[in-house]
């Protein structure tokens, strides 16, 4: 099993959720971040224009069985991606366990 | 003397309560919307207020208050029409003016309706119009589309002589807002995602039901204004008759809609029970003065369902009104305009059949001139944002502001 | 005639304004509670406003101002029960009904009053109660128990005779709402986790302060018309002394309370301030048309301190009042009643008991009638959430909504 | 009689309207700062509400009225001082204080006022000074400096002699309440992070942009009370006109600031806007009864642009002002001053020199006041919280809660 | 050490911050997401009814020792625990490293 | 790769910000969190005063290439320290696979 964690534009998540259900994978979370990186967003408040790297993205964290992994990445590139600056990170983690804690089942069972 | 201080001191009481109705529409639409887009409508909220006044005083009010009219249509505003037409110049103040109160007073009055109409249709294209365009249009909407009806009834004109009645503007004010808000929402279509492919509506949830909460709570206070400064004096018999038949029939209409949508929805919702008390409100305003306060509760009782079903049919003619603008100041204003001719001490087939006529009339006068400066400013500035900019937030492109900076911030682009 | 017409648009504003408290309640109860149980504490306030005018238009006013009673207690209500009573029918009207104002503003003023005893309920026994209990009592509450108590003194009934005096209802209105309130808590119990297994008392914070503090001035602006109109004229010198009274027990009300409070807990809390200022403004509410300036500085100061005790000792007896309700209606109320006998123009020491006695029997009444109604009603219907829709929020489970959809939503079952 | 009861109720409700705006700066004040130091701010409005209407009562309004001085400039507060001195003792009232309202009347208007000036000083020094100076700052100014200052032109001192006018404050309340802040924010210092090393001005977001926005409706709405009652009575054409006056300025106020800041920063810019009303409505104040509509608009507009420029202005002097209270207070309330010498019926270049002359004697006396007050607070108590407490933010340090206790606590230390 | 991540109904979270103090395990952070899963809830607003399957969930994140991990799973295994669709889960993953920032100790020392 | 989690005190967050800026990590995610530990902050409600270990802390995740492991670590220590207890934690987990979604690149490239 693996942890898909994603960094994502808010505005891109619709998106990413439907690639994601239309692949079948219709369990994950999600909460917003914010996010320092290269792109950079104007602002003004009362008369001060300002420029700042922090933007609000959002974190979809996903636990596949290893042989979901190829294709859930390729959904989520595809549907994420507008090419420019910002669009966001992926990172691939191991998973020692798994469980569910209703049937308390255990492994890539319990994933779905 | 002490009649008129009396009379101008209860008018300038209800000016200012019409006032802070601006505060009850900005909280109410902010309330039911989305976040990313609470800057841009609390903006054209505001830009209304000040810009309305001020068109107001420059055009609006010679244009609306004409008392000569070409062929009875159109307003004679070869005289007086831009500027205030103070009754002596230079500061001196003509107290003659009527009875009820002074010429500013009036002034001030009417000023604070007018923008009322405007605000009507900025809740409904909420989410989606560019600031620029709605501006032009809300602008030239309270300059001239509203004064001109208005004078064809409070103006002295021929609706007025056809006997059409209209106490504080269920049709005048009301359904000229809502008329606008229609075509509005019919050119400009619905947001991003309001409609499935399938064609399902999807339900797009307010932000801070609190703060729509208080703004109905603050339009309910100033609807104390609304219709008692309508009476245009202080008569102690017509103002406060009109005060008991406005409460009890937008209780009345809270109640009725709060119980049709548990009925149909089989759920307490509070957004319904809240267009139940606008609706109540819209529906009293044409008749407050003329109804006993059986015939309030029974007006606001059928506004409480054409709330309900107005809201849903909006819903399924695929119109998108973020705020339910049209089923309560359209649907319950003309309910409220025909209601004068079912109830009250003016009922009767004649008088429902007048009011059919002004309905209509004004309903098609507005249409068309919404349409077409709606149309005009479509083709040349464009209405709607872009998808880009609709998705990641109205408050991002035109304002470069958050709501709430530190709440979850939703810049994003 | 003029003076007619002034008086009447005197109570018009103040009616106004007490129809604005309702507002600052519904504020400063979903401030102080939270954010799960949001849209039903809304919910429960906008209902008490529209239903309970409804019913004291129906019922209320004309078994609260009968002017005639069996045995001098009991409202003799054969006669013109049921629907407002209008002095002439078919919407001519009678201005003859008294020299202060009219029928309809008389009607209107008591029915905004009316509402406020069962909305003090509402803050008490929030976050747990079941809505239709609620809805239930609260009409049984306002229709039936308030007026028989109002009928009692401003009803012209037996304690009138005896020479009790309640100028605006700290005891009529407010402890009439907290002694309902009382037994209501007792009856529901707690909130979970209120207090421990040890019984040690928890906070519960409110989750919106600003919004509660926002109620507070509301309450305060409010009550210029509360105790104002409550002159029942525009008489000049009654109701600007009553003014300054009012404000200045409030301010003392609040800044005893917040000294009182930083000296119990080193802290500078806000919310003890706040409800300071409501339990000043209870308290003069008895007297305040008969206390010097000085006096009321005096109540309130006195207000504050049994706030901040008030409220701790309801915690101690394990009663949970998420807004304080208690402390400031019930045990300001009588605080404020028993000053009558203390402070100002009628003290000593018989009016004092006069005072404690009209206390005593009103809270015998209220206490009994309450406990019997939600008695009936919990063995019937049930009073209390089941404890799974209480933890996860009655917004999910009552309203399936959500009261800020955007900042974290609480539905979760 | 009628009469006076007629302005007496007029003079009741501007009251009343007065108060609000102490809700009004709460909102904007709140909602144009960061939710760590919620709470602090709302306790600080809280309190100057309260304290102000009690020290005013004891001391400041004889005072500030005294009709008698020593040397012309010192009132002579050897009568009188403590205490309001009743006309008549004992409760019973005189109702010959003047043609106006009634004394009592007069003293809650005027303490409303007092209570402003104070408020204007706590939104500049939010975010960083600590409770108890603020406190103890805000209390000696409301009971000394400002009455002092208001008894040389509204007591009848030697500024009236000198024929300076001021109809309703922009000097005499909204100065001395700039001037205070002016030299609080120097002596204090900018936030934390508000100015980079390299001297670069950093923006501070606001947290909440609707409870602001509702602010500033609320200030626009008490402001009818603020301009229209310093009529001192309820003469239609004087009333009416201010009103009229008031609300084209602001309405122009914020159009101007609004065009003027979208064309300097390229952005619709809500904060500048909802300042440009305040800045036209502080504007107007000193003149509003002087002014033709056409004048109105031009102080306005005038007022927009000083806004825009002021609220830089600031920022390049390195002085950290939150809310913008310096460039609406100060700068709009000299200009509105000066604008009674350009504008309106009073317009003259001699008048215009009284002005300046007004407003620099009062801009040194309250400079100098404040700056020894603040300076021996400094020195004794300390102005200024440490930095680990304001970077944690005020709220946990001095009040340990916080204002959204479920929306991402703040606390932490 | 291993980082136990898991996800809970928001109305069990006293339940498994209880249960976990009395296992002594004193310390851990936590945060709100949206869980997407089996679960659907419905919802009214302004008369359309909808259901989603976008659920609030309380996210739990602790790193214990080795030790601890089969302990501190049963805790939660059971408190979280009700038997319906969307109780959640748990994820157990590899930690390499631990820093207490006050002390700068490392490794299992650094976790109480 | 690894991934460096973060629990740090709110009010350390712009010295952190900062000396990651000077050591060119330029690109991470935060967000907030409710952390449980040996920490205590005492508050008051209406009369009831309380003590309570749920402080809101600041939670960041950036995942380095793992020569940058170490100077990155060493930041942090020093930026988010005070010496009072309730600093914080770091964690250093493994990451398997990294991509940039605007350019699909994948490992230490898709960092920066
Ligand atoms: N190494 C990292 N660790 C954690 N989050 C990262 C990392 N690098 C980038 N991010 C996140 O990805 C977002 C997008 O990255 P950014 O550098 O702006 O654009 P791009 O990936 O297109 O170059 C950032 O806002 C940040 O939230
Ligand atoms: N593979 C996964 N990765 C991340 N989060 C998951 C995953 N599967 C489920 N979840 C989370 O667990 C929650 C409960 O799961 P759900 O499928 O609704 O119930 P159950 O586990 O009882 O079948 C979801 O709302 C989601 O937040
Ligand atoms: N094992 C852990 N897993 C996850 N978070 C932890 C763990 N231990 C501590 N934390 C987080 O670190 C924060 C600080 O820890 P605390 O024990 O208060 O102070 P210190 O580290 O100085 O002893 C806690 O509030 C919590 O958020």
């Amino acid at each position: 099993m693996k942890k898909i964690e994603v960094i994502i534009r808010k505005s891109r998540f619709d998106e990413v959720k439907k690639a994601l259900h239309e692949t079948e994978v219709n369990f994950f979370s999600y909460w917003d971040v914010t996010g320092v990186g290269n792109e950079k967003q104007g602002h003004v408040y009362r008369g001060v224009s300002y420029s700042t790297s922090d933007i609000q993205r959002r974190k979809i964290s996903l636990t596949v069985s290893d042989h979901n992994v190829e294709s859930t990445l390729e959904t989520i590139l595809k549907a994420a991606h507008t090419g420019s600056v910002g669009d966001g990170k992926i990172f691939v983690t191991p998973v020692d366990e798994a469980y569910r804690i209703r049937t308390k089942e255990k492994g890539t069972d319990s994933l779905s | 003397m002490e009649l008129l201080t009396t009379n101008n001191v209860w008018m300038m009481v209800c000016t200012a309560l019409v006032f802070f109705m601006h505060l009850g529409f900005s909280l109410l639409e902010v309330g039911l919307t989305r976040q990313k887009n609470a800057i841009n409508i609390l903006f054209k909220n505001v830009f209304i207020i000040c810009a309305g006044l001020l068109t107001y005083a420059i055009l609006g009010f010679n244009l609306m208050y004409p008392g000569s009219f070409l062929a009875g249509v159109i307003p004679d505003y070869f005289f007086d029409l831009f500027g205030l037409s103070a009754p002596v110049a230079d500061g001196a103040l003509d107290l003659a003016y009527n009875e009820g109160y002074t010429y500013w007073t009036d002034f001030l009055f009417q000023g604070m309706f007018a923008a009322t109409a405007a605000t009507i249709v900025s809740g409904a294209v909420a989410e989606r119009i560019k600031l620029g365009s709605f501006m032009l249009f809300s602008v030239i909407y309270i300059t001239i589309v509203y004064p001109i009806v208005g004078s064809w009834k409070w103006g002295g004109g021929f609706l007025d002589g056809l006997g059409f009645y209209d106490f504080a503007g269920s049709t005048l004010v009301h359904s000229v807002g809502g008329w606008g808000a229609l075509i509005a929402i019919y050119l400009l279509g619905a947001r991003l995602g309001k409609f499935g492919k399938d064609g399902q509506s999807h339900a797009i949830p307010g932000h801070n039901i609190p703060l729509a909460t208080a703004g109905v709570f603050i339009l309910w206070l100033g609807w104390f204004g609304f219709n008692g400064g309508s009476v245009l004096s202080a008569d102690p018999s017509l103002t406060s008759i009109t005060l008991v038949t406005t409460c009890l029939a937008t209780a009345a209409g809270g109640i009725s809609a709060f119980l049709v949508s548990t009925i149909a929805y089989k759920n307490y919702d509070l957004t319904m029970f809240l267009n139940g008390i606008l609706g109540g409100l819209v529906g009293i305003t044409a008749g407050a003065d003329l109804m006993s306060p059986f015939d309030a509760v029974l007006i606001g009782l059928v506004a409480g369902g054409v709330i309900v079903f107005g809201v849903s049919l909006v819903d399924k003619l695929k119109l998108d009104d973020p705020v339910g603008a049209v089923a309560v100041h359209l649907a319950c204003g003309i309910w409220g305009t025909l209601a004068v001719g079912t109830f009250g001490s003016m009922a009767g087939f004649d008088q429902f059949l007048t009011q059919l006529a002004g309905v209509g009339i004004i309903g098609a006068f507005c249409c068309i001139s919404a349409f077409v400066i709606l149309s005009i400013i479509k083709a040349t500035m464009g209405l709607r944002m872009e998808e880009k900019e609709e998705t990641e937030g109205l408050d991002a492109h035109e304002h470069g502001m958050d709501a709430y900076a530190e709440f979850g911030t939703v810049h994003d682009r």
